[in-house]
């Protein structure tokens, strides 16, 4: 599974990087990966199995009390 | 960059096959089940049966070229706690993946329609293999009986009564609308019933033996209050119901003829419709049947000519009391034994005074009981056929 | 390849149709019967009523501003750094929503399609087109929705034919009306003004590249006017098959489909209903997806926004499958937190902007 | 300064030929003829150095005996009849009748020749060893004429040529029965036969540069778009390559998208239908020595239209191409769908056809996915083997191999009798639409089938959106290759799953960006004659 997603962002680094060091695109290149940085920290624990605390749960403590209105 | 793109499917497909193909059921490795059976005993345990087609038996072709005609189908049967746990055992016994998908039946025994079926019925609607449209029955004695008996004409006892009830002769109800009269205010549910008879009139011998001489066949219709059996509706109160629940039908009304009332007349009902309008007198339910039915006239025992309009009028008035009758019968049944609303007279109620429901909606068939009920038929023949009067002379 | 992708708006008509359309027609019927009951297809309307007033809104800000996204006019509203907080919050509200559907999407694939398959397996695969659609432009997403939408409308229009063909169908159900007063019909009609309608947010990523913006109030008001009539005659036909048991399913519009049974022909098609609603799915996850990747090229000045695709796909991926442990948390955040949390972006941000701008043109 | 070199010393050439064929033929630009025609002789006999099939004749003028001619050609191209009826009687014999008693000079011989000597309509002069070669080896005669360093090129060609047949590659029950042939020059005749119009433009490059091959671009001025006729030649003048040899060469050197697996330049060897793309404001590239002509730009309904499509009765054409677009759907899908269904989801099927196909997969052994896939192989080998089987045995070998084959595998319980069903019936459609587009299909095919395979219906959608994300984005020549359908042109709608009857098709085609917007007048919809008289 872990190899699995390894070989994925291998892929679309291999995929992606060439293209834009040719072209000289500094700030795009940055942006990859910053992005692929986050992903990676997003997907590699979930495939270890570790847990990440859901977006939904702030979200979730934070509006729960207007909730109240619709019921 | 195109290359890349083909060379990420590639990885991806790669990625597929590595990890397996996870829903896959190849159709020679599932066990189809045609009708599943489920009875109580003891102990609040259930017993699972399932009809497992065999599909050899199937192949188109084969049975002409000789030798012994194979069994269409096998039944097993395995205990547990719920549905789903007998089924776990069931994988014990059938080497094959069970798959629910072409299911036609549910029978429920007599026993667990007594006890209770709202546990039973929750599996086959939360799981996504059997279809919301298989036909709900309870059978007489116990629905493991019941499957185990061949059918001559169709392969399997499910095939058969899957199509009995297809014909509309009977009261015949699918799962979901079995779970919508469950989970509705002011109906109770109501199926078909079905039953194992005994009889000898397999021509041949192999035959007789193949369906050990019984067969099945449609018997009235289990009344339900909650969800526990409470009683039966035999075939002419079963015809009632229908007409009170507005279900079409495919039947045969015969009536006294107008002119000699010792020879009958049949009339075949075309289309039937039913319309309830409730109303409060006094705070008792009252409500106002309204039956309206066509038929056309296919047989005719006696010698004097039909084609008038008298006539006509007085076989309609005699239809509609037939019909009258019939209803009357069911809801005495229904309302006055059992005190079950299976006809819907609740929902009626409902829709006109939301507000009074509200109060009386928690004991229901109680307040049904003191109902009262108008039934008005309007009976109507359409069709003569192709003749207009019997041939023959009339004296 | 052009830079600026001109959409007619015929094409955008019809890409904010299927946005509306998408995750809504499946889920609509048993959000709306959960609360309001058999008056769901009223909660839907008056929703719809309320969805006009939200995409005037938009277009309001689409005209004072065209050639602009959100993200831009954000910057030059507020200021730079609070506009860009506010961009990179409409980013995040595209990325969440994207997340969300595709989880939902996931969803209803493991629980109808294929149980034993892994969610990640559905969603990686969708977010795969998705993006290999995002990436070939814009333009190429709106004629790829073109191309969907006459077989996702004749699909949608057969089923809401043949669902008078159950034998169970019975209008007669809808009844009474507002049971439990219409109030509750008014608190409803919250879910699904939020949730598919106002979702037209994120088209504020794409008016900009509409070759005749002015359209652009006229495009979402059909599309939510014809989005909400399907939506609301298919709730009301899960009612009058189903009864009150409607509110006991996941997906009831899915479980209806399994009733019909047509001249035995037209039975079992549940499977291949399944496949016309990847269809429409994979356009509303596109939609966010571009959303949310134009945005951060705009967010961070960049030339291209190809680069970046792939990398918010897996982002938004990784995302779908963390969200939810399980599907009572998605029902309970649907119906309960998403309300609240999506106006934040559907209607403070926009409301916010544009007050922010006229008090500024009047000083 | 390569070439001045080699014209000093004419030995090195034989050397400088070994390097590449390619860079002798560059080193002959910017030679010149010599004055005096041994040297010329000598110098193009060392050029053709052992090439039999090029004929040196040399003879002696008529008028003057001391002038001496030499004519090279190149036997089977040049036409012998006029070589030596037009040419050389005329020379050797016919001069001093013509203009008895007069003496030409060695100077005067030239201007001579060319205005009274040759009875040829086309001739040309040039004085580079390059050109002459090049008109040789093309098929034109060259007169060399002593004292001059002019060679004058004769156009006599003529060459054993293909008679005009049958179409093969795209038969027609109505409908014109020629079709192309392997010359250019008849295949611009046939064209030019079918559109008499000065505006019928034939533009002739050379490309190639070991074969030097002569393709021509035609379209119709005012009726095609500039841009697009620019970007064409642009394309073709971009070739570098040693040979052309089919249009193919060139299909793959001007497509838009090289890596998809759909043809994006239409290719046919009907004379009417490229009549008929022209007029819709296509442009043709012919090239020489085949018969298939290339059309540009094509979009993806074309394929699935065929030219009797417009010359039959427009209600059955209608109804033939309705079911030529589900045939092509069920070439592409119809195994994988099967493989999905029968792997996946059984509840597709209705019971007694499930408990039938159940019946028959019970004795096969492999899952179904790899049954279709294998027998789609067989079906490939024997399509395949049907073509290159030598024409009598072919049709016989893939019968009886299909029949036999199929009907064995059944019996020994390999496949199913619904796999064969399933692919026989998605092989035979495959061949209801354009050979070329029907290839794309069957290659996906294999692709869907590996995707349902995995991944059940879910997987089959998913392929079929990435060929339709793929298509939309596509381009031919700039043209979005799925118009009219997406992005839509309605008026173009009448001429892609029906056919509109030609009295409604007022415009031209509005996708293919052209000039002529109206090819017919309104009003054409035949009338019965008014009060019946």
């Amino acid at each position: 599974m872990i190899v699995l997603l390894l070989m994925i962002f291998a892929t679309v680094i291999l995929i992606e990087v060439p293209g834009m060091l040719k072209k000289n695109m500094r700030r795009e290149l940055i942006a990859f990966f910053v992005l692929i940085a986050l992903g990676m920290a997003l997907s590699i624990p979930q495939a270890l199995g570790v847990k990440i605390p859901s977006p939904t749960k702030p979200i979730e403590a934070l509006f729960r009390p207007l909730s109240k209105l619709l019921k | 960059m195109k290359k890349k793109v083909w060379l990420a499917i590639c990885i991806f497909i790669i990625a597929n096959f590595m990890s397996g193909c996870w829903s896959r059921r190849e159709l020679n490795e599932v066990a189809i089940v045609l009708g599943a059976g489920i009875d109580a005993i003891d102990n609040d345990r259930i017993r699972l049966t399932v009809q497992v087609a065999i599909p050899m038996a199937f192949a188109s072709g084969q049975e002409s070229m000789g030798g012994k005609k194979q069994a269409a189908s096998m039944e097993v049967s395995s205990d547990g706690a719920t549905i789903e746990e007998a089924e776990r055992y069931l994988a014990m016994k059938i080497p094959r993946e069970i798959y629910w998908g072409h299911c036609v039946a549910l029978i429920i025994g007599e026993n667990m329609a007594k006890k209770g079926v709202r546990t039973i019925t929750d599996f086959f609607e939360r799981d996504r293999e059997p279809r919301e449209t298989m036909w709900v029955m309870v059978a007489k004695g116990t629905a493991e009986d019941f499957l185990k008996t061949g059918s001559i004409l169709e392969k399997t006892s499910s095939q058969a009564v899957g199509l009995l009830t297809r014909m509309k002769t009977g009261y015949a109800v699918k799962l979901f609308e079995f779970v919508e009269m469950l989970a509705e205010e002011g109906i109770q549910p109501a199926a078909a019933g079905v039953r194992v008879v005994e009889v000898n009139e397999a021509s041949d011998e192999s035959q007789q033996a193949e369906t050990g001489g019984r067969r099945v066949e449609m018997a009235g219709t289990a009344l339900f209050k909650e969800d526990r059996m409470v009683g039966w509706l035999d075939a002419d109160e079963t015809r009632g119901l229908m007409w009170l629940k507005g279900q079409n039908l495919k039947g045969i009304i015969t009536v006294p003829a107008p002119d000699e009332p010792d020879k009958m007349v049949s009339i075949r009902v075309k289309r039937n419709a039913r319309e309830i309008k409730a109303e409060s007198v006094d705070s008792i339910p009252t409500f106002k049947v309204k039956i309206r039915v066509e038929g056309d006239m296919i047989e005719q025992q006696s010698m004097g000519d039909l084609s008038e309009p008298e006539k006509i009028k007085k076989i309609n008035d005699s239809m509609a009391a037939e019909i009258r009758k019939r209803a009357q019968s069911a809801l005495r049944k229904a309302q006055d034994d059992y005190g079950v609303d299976v006809f819907g007279f609740g929902q009626a109620y409902h829709r006109r005074f939301k507000n009074e429901w509200k109060d009386i909606k928690h004991n229901w068939d109680d307040k049904f009981k003191q109902a009262k009920v108008e039934i008005q038929v309007e009976a109507n023949v359409r069709e003569m056929g192709l003749l207009t009067k019997r041939p023959g002379t009339n004296k | 390849m052009k830079e600026e992708e001109k959409l007619s708006s015929v094409q955008v008509f019809f890409l904010a149709l299927n946005f509306f359309l998408a995750s809504a027609f499946i889920l609509m019927p048993s959000a709306v019967a959960a609360t309001a009951g058999r008056d769901g297809w009223a909660a839907i309307l008056i929703a719809a009523g309320a969805g006009i007033l939200l995409s005037k809104l938009y277009a309001a800000l689409c005209i004072r501003f065209s050639g602009r996204t959100i993200i831009l006019f954000a910057q030059d509203i507020a200021g730079e750094i609070p506009g860009k907080i506010m961009g990179l919050l409409f980013a995040w509200f595209a990325l969440h929503l994207g997340a969300l559907v595709l989880r939902n999407f996931g969803d209803f694939m493991v629980i109808s399609l294929m149980p034993c398959t892994p969610l990640i397996v559905f969603n990686s695969v969708i977010m795969l087109i998705a993006a290999m659609a995002v990436y070939r432009g814009l333009e190429v997403l709106c004629r790829f929705n073109l191309m969907l939408m006459p077989v996702i409308l004749v699909s949608m229009a057969v089923i809401i034919i043949f669902c008078f063909t159950i034998p169970n169908f019975d209008a007669a159900k809808l009844l009474p009306l507002f049971e439990n007063g219409f109030s509750r019909v008014l608190k409803t009609s919250l879910i699904p003004m939020t949730f598919p309608f106002g979702e037209g947010v994120l088209f504020l990523m794409i008016f900009p590249n509409m070759s005749n913006s002015g359209d652009a109030k006229k495009i979402m008001a059909g599309a939510i006017i014809a989005s909400a009539m399907i939506i609301a005659s298919i709730t009301a036909e899960t009612v009058a098959v189903f009864g009150s048991n409607a509110k006991n399913f996941v997906y009831s519009t899915h479980s209806m489909i399994r009733c019909i049974e047509l001249a035995e022909i037209f039975e079992r098609t549940d499977t291949l209903t399944i496949v016309i609603w990847i269809l429409s799915g994979l356009i509303k996850i596109s939609v966010c997806l571009y959303a949310f990747v134009k945005g951060c090229t705009q967010l961070f000045a960049l030339k291209d926004y190809r680069p970046i695709v792939i990398p918010s796909g897996i982002i938004m991926t990784a995302l779908s499958i963390l969200v939810y442990e399980n599907v009572i948390e998605q029902t309970e955040f649907a119906s309960k937190i998403w309300p609240f949390y999506s106006l934040v972006f559907e209607l403070l941000l926009p409301l916010m902007l544009i007050t922010l701008d006229s008090v500024k043109k009047v000083f | 300064m390569r070439g001045s070199d080699i014209k000093k010393n004419h030995d090195k050439l034989p050397q400088n030929r070994l390097k590449t064929g390619v860079a002798y033929m560059e080193s002959l630009e910017g030679k010149l003829l010599d004055e005096n025609i041994e040297k010329n002789i000598k110098c193009l006999k060392t050029i053709f150095e052992k090439c039999s099939d090029i004929i040196f004749r040399e003879f002696v003028f008529a008028q003057n005996e001391q002038i001496k001619l030499a004519l090279i050609y190149t036997d089977g191209l040049a036409d012998k009849g006029q070589v030596s009826d037009q040419i050389m009687r005329a020379l050797a014999l016919e001069v001093p009748m013509a203009v008895p008693g007069r003496v030409i000079t060695k100077a005067q011989a030239l201007e001579f020749i060319k205005e009274r000597g040759l009875c040829i309509h086309q001739i040309k002069e040039t004085n580079k060893v390059g050109e002459v070669v090049n008109a040789i080896l093309s098929g034109d005669t060259v007169l060399l004429v002593d004292g001059h360093d002019t060679a004058i090129i004769n156009g006599a060609r003529g060459w054993e040529a293909r008679a005009i047949t049958d179409p093969e590659a795209e038969p027609t029950v109505r409908g014109p029965r020629e079709s192309f042939v392997e010359s250019l020059r008849v295949n611009t005749s046939l064209l030019r036969r079918k559109i008499k119009n000065p505006n019928l433009k034939i533009e002739s490059f050379q490309v190639g540069r070991l074969s030097t091959t002569d393709v021509a671009i035609a379209y119709l001025e005012g009726v095609a778009n500039p841009a697009i006729i620019k970007e064409v030649k642009t394309r073709i003048e971009r070739i570098k390559i040693d040979a052309i040899l089919e249009t193919g060469y060139i299909e793959e050197l001007i497509e838009d998208e090289p890596w998809s697996p759909f043809p994006t330049v239409n290719h046919t060897e009907k004379p009417d239908r490229v009549a008929a793309m022209l007029l819709e404001g296509r442009i043709a590239i012919f090239v020489d020595g085949t018969p298939f002509v290339l059309t540009v730009p094509s979009l993806m309904v074309e394929f699935l239209h065929a030219s009797e499509d417009y010359y039959e009765r427009f209600i059955f054409t209608s109804a033939v191409r309705i079911v030529r677009y589900l045939a092509a759907f069920a070439s592409l899908v119809l195994p994988s769908l099967y493989i999905a269904i029968v792997s996946y989801h059984h509840e597709l099927l209705p019971t007694a056809l499930l408990l039938s196909v159940a019946a028959q997969r019970e004795k096969v052994p492999y899952p179904a996915f790899f049954e279709v896939f294998l027998m789609e192989l067989v079906f490939e080998v024997l399509r395949e083997a049907g073509i290159r089987l030598p024409r009598p045995i072919g049709q016989a070998i893939s019968i009886v191999g299909a029949l036999v084959l199929g009907d064995s595998a059944v019996r020994a319980g390999f496949v199913a009798e619904a796999t064969i069903i399933v692919v026989a019936f998605t092989g035979i459609s495959s061949f209801t639409f354009h050979y070329s587009a029907s290839i794309s299909f069957r290659l996906l095919r294999f692709f869907l089938m590996i995707l349902s395979g995995t991944l059940g219906i879910f997987g089959l959608t998913i392929g079929i959106s990435a060929i339709c994300i793929h298509l939309c984005g596509l381009r031919s020549f700039g043209v979005p290759y799925l118009s009219p359908v997406v992005p839509t042109a309605y008026s173009d709608l009448k001429d892609v799953v029906i056919r509109a009857p030609w009295w409604a098709m007022v415009a031209n085609p509005r996708s293919i960006p052209g000039h002529n917007k109206k090819r017919e007048s309104f009003g054409m919809k035949p009338m019965p004659p008014e009060n019946g008289e």
